[in-house]
């Protein structure tokens, strides 16, 4: 147990090594703030989602790795919460909030819009790599029902003319 | 203005079945087609199961042949592993389908057939049916239960259970025989011989009477195809595939099954479930050939055992060449149980037999396997593809009933158009269509597996055109 | 998360007390520290379990091993519930077999359990339950999911279809063989058990190939390869041996 | 620091904030910032450096001031004026009326019953002081608590004084808080831990998400004198990854209580240490469960497991382990400062204080409010949530979230406390409250919250796995009018089974949106089923058919 071995960073394969380095560096800093501790697989896997956008496989095992976590442990947390993705996100990301305000408000028409204008569902990327959809739980945005989160950005009393025009303009064409 | 009679369902068949007859404007039978209104999906579903689950999924396929299946999927599952089963194992195996050859013949002549042979085809319908027949021929009927019975408890003594037992299994048989149980085997012989004896007599009486059946339940030349073993003897289980031509001239011989694509083709139909199976050198539709207890009489070169043989000789001396009228099933299927009891007592006698070691252990070796084997219906071809996991990613089942499915559509039209004419339909008429099906004792629910659409419109019209409806 | 009373919850009240109460009416005596099902288990009342198994730590969930205590309105489990002294157990009141049932019934409509192609077939602990509780029928829909068998291993292969999520594979591998290539991924009704980094099992780099998962199974969904329908019969002699050489004083990885 | 240095902060920061003539407080709580606060007070700073007002006029962010629904707000702490709405092109108007007449069109009426019918124990300091400057909270009293419980009150002493104030916990079942403090004092053992459940994961709450983000060091303060009361030295905040804001405000918090010595070691110059850390939830519902929130601390999936043993006696890395909401720690700085007696004065006999609800929906005045416990239904959504939009007509009130019920009509004044509540079938819950108008299904709104069990469910214990997946099964059936007869009887069936004997409390509690609509909206069911229709007009296979 005590030989830990080098770090793999190595294993990570990403085409430029010092973007890698840089990447990896707010995984290492986590990790190193509860000394590897194994409990801290929760927090040092927000720190892989935040810098890499995704769970990388790659990145998986390096974690569970130093961490002294089993693999299947690594990948059952990683499933278990709705926050970590395991596939990469498209370019822009549009979360539509599914809380109970926003569903009395509409918010379960504007995903039918979505999927009948754009034919994006819920979870998935479209095939152009544009867009992520996703649907959160709550964003306690319920006074300004129904709300979505656009790259980041929150906006409140959404309606299904605007977020497909938002989303039409992000992939390249009007509606 | 045609008109379109619908028979359905069709009694005393295996599994789910209808007929449809269209009439012209002079009320003369213009068409007619067998259709089969069941849809499984068994080659479907065994998609991405493993491999040693097929004899047991595809055995489940049918209640009255299942044997048939376990065997066909057994030797695909030898194949795939390139194993031969230790001699014990094939033993039991041949065993176990003689059981099978003797309730499932015992069934179809019996209980299913008798009726129409012995009562008359135009008898009352009320009567018509295995309760007639124990009034009647109260002999017959007694010993028609007790060869079914015989049968079944050959499967049960050897396998473990009557119906499903899961006993064949890739590579052999998962037990082996319990020498008491041979005992008993044995000691039921001698019944079993009498009474198909016995039987054999009375029928070949009723043959006079059923002239015109004869005449016209699928009299027509086709070809045939069976399995026989290395002398071109009958054989069910580890033979090799002969066809013949209506001539009775052999046109391939000793095809081993693994090949049978060079020679069988299928091709769909739109209104049917079945697939319709066609001897490939003469396409489709012109390459119909039947399979089946008569089939197998006309391809072989006798049976291999003293008293069928003389049976046999006998059977081949009403016609020369092969037999075409497909009412011979009947005497087909009697010749062949005494065959099966003849075989089964040569089986038992085999010191072999209660050998310990009844199973070869291996993993898949071979990405593919075709078993095939004839079952009391006829050949039964099952064809897998496993990965390198040895699960399925592709199976093909080709069934007896499959082969005779365009034989059976033609016969159809051959009998209604002997038998119905004008407006005026009998029961009598009908049933006969009915029985030229019961013949071919097909059944259906195996033969049920095409992936298709769903085929049926079946159009009741009046003379003046309009349609009444439409299923 | 292991539960163990010897262990950790009640270490202070050493040692254990001796307690009489009724189980079905019967007076037994037992340990404090003793689980009610294991006390009824002694005393001849058998007790419906699938996610227990003497040997591995207990986990409460398949819920089938529920019993009334008089005054207590909640169904409690027996495999995590501990007597109290006069305590009077009931363990198969008409209520506590009908969900029993029911609750038989929602695991055969959640995965496609074919009893009649399955290798377990006759030695499966959930075919076990049904005919034991007399299920004929199941009066939910079948969900039918598209679940598939890996057979990527040399000696095992694992079908989803005949999973229940006891996780006794994930306990056994985890706090027998210590190695932990089981676990368990996503949630609610889209669990699955899985090896490593949900690979196939053949390319498991840390499967030991003990095959403990597999003996361990209830149904058919872990079996031995080569055996054909029906022939799966599991062994588990091993286990109470194995749990007392290997005894680790506690789980780095509870469950 | 000692209780005088505590004193001498919050001495300088009032007589600093006296130097103003002029507090203009912009929200910048989330709510509002969604709709631009941010670019607001920067436009406000700026314009008031341009004039050179920098000297007695001063800007300032504040926490959530309530109305969530007519942000941005902006409040003038000293003229006691708000204004609703503000835009950037708003700033030259309102810096120019200060001290003046106030810019009528954008005012927000202070006196109507949204404001007046309040009282504010736990949102006190919401909407008045900075939560990102610690010296603003000590300069309410902040810390005020911790100091007279370390250095004046035994540990015993403390869970007697909220015994006494008859505290129940706010995150939904309502366990007195002063038992649950008391079985972890007394529960054996060296370490002990104290956490805040902040994973607030009902769908329409934002309660504890306002209060972290308003009101951050409150929280801090309750959970150090829970530390003491209980003997406790480590604290773990943990909270929504989806909360950003609240985390942010929570680290820079605890990073300021810890410079002032606040927290960490000997506090007040006692012998008492404590030290809080912050723990990111990951988006699971059900880590909302003590023991399943505890597994997500230890890094591992949240599955709850059977109880007991209880987190007082068996909890965080097998340590008794108390767990309190944020409302409930929130509570606690004000119970000690001012005594359980004062405490237990507001609210019902047996639901004292106050209560913080998440008034969303159908409703005029969305947002946060505080009101005494029992308070009636209709007095909060007719009085000070301002009625139903649009003319329409009410329908049906949500509390409680996934694990709530539907309360219609007929039970309008009815108290809001935890027993009346729990008597119609619905709970207290964490706060949120969901109004409906008689545009929406109620069937509908069942399968909303049984599709979100479903997908919140662990998989742990199969009554929950599989039963949520039926129940929605057959309530999509029935919306999609593609129900048989037989399908009301197995949803109630299923729900008993579920209520019966799921392992933990989602399991239980998740069928009692069926129940309380099958209960009170039958008709919505029954037309559903048998006439293929909506009643309400809102699902959509309904519509298509008819």
């Amino acid at each position: 147990m005590k030989d830990q071995g080098a770090p793999p960073e190595a294993s990570v394969q990403v085409s430029s090594k010092s973007v890698e380095d840089r990447r990896l560096r707010l995984v290492n800093r986590t990790m190193q703030l509860y000394r590897n501790e194994a409990h801290a697989l929760i927090e040092t896997l927000h720190a892989v989602q935040e810098s890499f956008g995704y769970l990388e496989e790659d990145v998986l095992k390096y974690v569970a790795r130093t961490l002294r976590v089993p693999l299947s442990r690594v990948y059952a947390v990683a499933t278990f919460y709705h926050s970590f993705s395991l596939k990469p996100p498209g370019e822009h990301t549009c979360v539509i909030c599914m809380g109970t305000a926003c569903y009395i408000g509409g918010s379960g028409a504007i995903l039918d819009a979505l999927r009948e204008g754009e034919g994006i569902v819920s979870g998935e990327t479209t095939s152009d790599g544009k867009v992520s959809l996703l649907v959160a739980r709550c964003l306690g945005s319920c006074g300004l029902a129904p709300a979505g989160v656009f790259d980041g950005e929150v906006t409140g009393k959404l309606d299904s003319e605007h977020v497909l025009e938002r989303i039409g303009r992000w992939r390249g064409h009007e509606h | 203005m045609a008109e379109t009679i619908t028979i359905e369902p069709i009694t005393r068949i295996e599994g789910h079945g209808k007929i449809t007859i269209i009439l012209d404007d002079d009320g003369q039978v213009s068409d007619a087609r067998f259709h089969v209104t069941q849809f499984r999906g068994f080659e479907k579903l065994c998609e991405g199961r493993p491999y040693y689950e097929m004899p047991a999924i595809t055995e489940r396929i049918c209640g009255i042949c299942p044997v048939s299946h376990a065997l066909a999927s057994g030797k695909a599952c030898d194949a795939i592993l390139g194993v031969h089963p230790p001699e014990a194992a094939s033993l039991l195996r041949r065993l176990l389908n003689c059981g099978e050859f003797i309730q499932s013949h015992a069934l179809s002549f019996f209980y299913l057939s008798s009726p129409d042979l012995f009562l008359g085809m135009d008898a009352d319908p009320a009567k018509r049916n295995i309760t007639g027949i124990i009034e009647a021929y109260p002999e017959m009927a007694r010993d028609g239960i007790r060869l079914r019975k015989i049968g079944q408890q050959i499967i049960e003594m050897i396998s473990g259970k009557r119906i499903h037992a899961s006993w064949v299994v890739p590579g052999g048989v998962n037990a082996p025989l319990d020498a008491g149980h041979r005992q008993t085997m044995l000691q039921m012989i001698p019944e079993a011989l009498e009474i198909i004896i016995r039987t054999l007599a009375l029928f070949k009486k009723t043959l006079d009477q059923h002239r015109e059946e004869i005449r016209t339940f699928a009299n027509f030349p086709t070809y045939f195809m069976g399995m026989v073993d290395e002398e071109g003897n009958l054989e069910h289980v580890s033979g090799r595939l002969r066809i013949i031509d209506a001539k009775g001239h052999i046109v391939a011989d000793a095809i081993d099954p693994a090949d049978y694509r060079e020679y069988i083709a299928e091709a769909v139909e739109p209104w049917s479930y079945l697939k319709f199976p066609y001897y490939k050198p003469l396409g489709f539709p012109a390459g119909i050939y039947r399979v089946g207890p008569a089939a197998r009489l006309n391809v072989c070169n006798g049976c291999g055992t003293a008293l069928a043989d003389q049976e046999w000789a006998e059977f081949r001396e009403i016609e020369r060449g092969p037999l075409m009228s497909s009412f011979f099933n009947h005497y087909a299927r009697l010749i062949e149980i005494l065959f099966c009891i003849e075989t089964m007592q040569g089986l038992l006698a085999e010191p072999a037999i209660l050998a310990a070691r009844v199973r070869a252990v291996a993993q898949p070796n071979f990405p593919e396997g075709v078993g095939c084997v004839e079952a009391p219906r006829g050949t039964l071809i099952h064809h897998y593809r496993v990965d390198e996991d040895g699960l399925m990613t592709w199976a093909n089942l080709i069934v007896a009933t499959g082969h005779n499915t365009m034989a059976m559509s033609r016969g159809v039209l051959q009998v209604a158009k002997r038998f119905i004419t004008g407006a005026k339909i009998t029961e009598g008429a009908l049933n006969r269509v009915e029985a030229l099906i019961r013949a071919f004792d097909p059944c259906l629910s195996c033969s049920t597996h095409a992936l298709g659409q769903a085929p049926f419109t079946i159009r009741f019209m009046k003379t003046d055109g309009t349609i009444l409806g439409e299923t | 998360m292991k539960i163990h009373p010897r262990k950790n919850v009640r270490s202070d009240l050493n040692p254990s007390r001796l307690l009489t109460f009724r189980i079905d009416e019967r007076v037994v005596s037992a340990h404090e520290d003793e689980s009610i099902l294991s006390v009824a288990r002694q005393n001849g009342i058998s007790i419906p379990t699938l996610c227990h198994l003497d040997g591995l730590s207990e986990r409460g969930a398949c819920r089938l091993c529920i019993v009334e205590v008089k005054g207590v309105a909640r169904l409690l489990p027996s495999c995590v519930t501990f007597p109290r002294q006069d305590m009077e157990i009931i363990t198969a009141s008409e209520r506590v077999v009908s969900y029993r049932k029911k609750i038989l019934e929602l695991l055969f409509t959640e995965r496609n359990h074919v009893c009649a192609v399955c290798v377990s077939n006759g030695h499966c602990e959930l075919q076990n339950l049904a005919v034991e509780l007399g299920i004929s029928h199941v009066r939910y829909p079948y969900l039918y999911p598209r679940l598939a068998v890996d057979a990527s291993h040399s000696r095992f292969s694992v079908d989803h279809n005949r999973c229940v999520l006891c996780l006794r594979c994930v306990r056994v591998c985890d706090e027998i063989e210590g190695a932990h290539t089981w676990d368990i991924m996503g949630r609610g009704i889209t669990s699955r058990v899985i090896t490593d980094l949900n690979q196939p099992w053949g390319s498991s780099e840390t499967c030991t190939g003990c095959g403990k998962c597999v003996q361990v199974c209830p149904t058919g969904a872990l079996s031995e390869k080569g055996k054909s329908v029906a022939e799966m019969i599991k062994r588990r002699q091993f286990l109470p041996y194995l749990q007392m050489m290997r005894g680790r004083q506690d789980e780095s990885w509870p469950k | 620091m000692n209780i005088e240095d505590l004193h001498q902060i919050a001495r300088i920061e009032k007589s600093k904030q006296e130097g103003f003539q002029h507090q203009i407080h912009v929200c910048v709580a989330a709510g509002c910032l969604s709709c631009g606060s941010g670019q607001l007070k920067e436009a406000l700073e700026k314009e008031i450096a341009r004039r050179g007002l920098d000297t007695w006029c001063r800007v300032k962010g504040v926490g959530c001031l309530g109305l969530c629904t007519a942000g941005p707000l902006l409040s003038l702490e000293t003229a006691g004026i708000f204004y609703q709405g503000v835009k950037v092109s708003d700033v030259s108007d309102i810096l120019e009326a200060l001290g003046g007449a106030p810019v009528e069109r954008l005012i927000c009426p202070v006196n109507s019953a949204f404001f007046r019918r309040q009282v504010r124990i736990v949102l006190e300091n919401c909407g008045r002081i900075d939560p990102e400057r610690i010296e603003e909270y000590m300069a309410e009293s902040g810390y005020g608590g911790l100091a007279l419980a370390v250095s004046q009150m035994s540990p015993t002493e403390v869970i007697e004084e909220v015994s006494r104030s008859g505290l129940r916990g706010r995150g939904g079942a309502g366990f007195p808080t002063g038992l649950k403090w008391t079985s972890v004092a007394k529960a054996s053992g060296l370490t002990k831990f104290v956490i805040c459940n902040a994973d607030e994961g009902d769908p329409g709450a934002f309660m504890d998400r306002s209060v972290l983000e308003s009101d951050p060091h409150r929280v801090i303060e309750g959970m150090a004198i829970a530390g003491y009361a209980t003997g406790a030295s480590q604290g773990y905040i943990y909270v929504r990854a989806e909360y950003p804001l609240a985390v942010k405000r929570v680290r820079l918090a605890l990073f300021q209580a810890e410079r002032m010595g606040v927290l960490g070691n000997n506090i007040f110059n006692t012998s008492f240490s404590f030290n809080i850390k912050v723990r990111l939830g990951a988006g699971a519902f059900v880590c909302g469960e003590e023991t399943a929130l505890i597994a997500s601390i230890e890094g591992r999936m949240g599955r709850p497991r059977p109880r007991p043993p209880f987190p007082a006696e068996f909890g965080l890395w097998e340590h008794p382990t108390l767990i309190n909401n944020v409302e409930t720690f929130a509570n606690v700085p004000p119970l000690i400062r001012k005594g359980g007696r004062w405490f237990a004065g507001l609210g019902t006999e047996k639901s004292k204080g106050t209560k913080v609800f998440a008034l969303a929906g159908k409703i005029m005045n969305t947002g946060l409010i505080e009101v005494p416990m029992g308070t009636s239904l209709r007095d909060i959504v007719f009085d000070i949530g301002g009625g139903i939009p649009r003319g329409k007509e009410f329908k049906a009130v949500q509390t409680g979230g996934p694990s709530g019920g539907c309360i219609p009509g007929q039970f309008l004044d009815m108290p809001v406390d935890y027993d009346s509540l729990a008597k119609v079938g619905s709970i207290m819950g964490s706060g949120g409250m969901i109004v409906m108008d008689e545009s929406s299904c109620m069937v509908d709104v069942a399968r909303f919250f049984m599709e979100f069990c479903m997908s919140e469910s662990c998989g742990k214990c199969a009554p929950c796995r599989v039963g949520t997946r039926q129940i929605y099964d057959i309530l999509c059936r029935i919306t999609g009018n593609l129900s048989g007869p037989d399908d009301l009887a197995m949803l109630e069936d299923l729900c008993d089974l579920m209520k019966s004997t799921s392992l933990c409390g989602l399991g239980q509690s998740a069928p009692n949106p069926v129940l309380t609509t099958l209960r009170y909206f039958r008709d919505d069911y029954l037309s559903h089923i048998h006439d293929k229709r909506c009643l309400a007009g809102a699902c959509k296979a309904a519509r298509e058919v008819a």
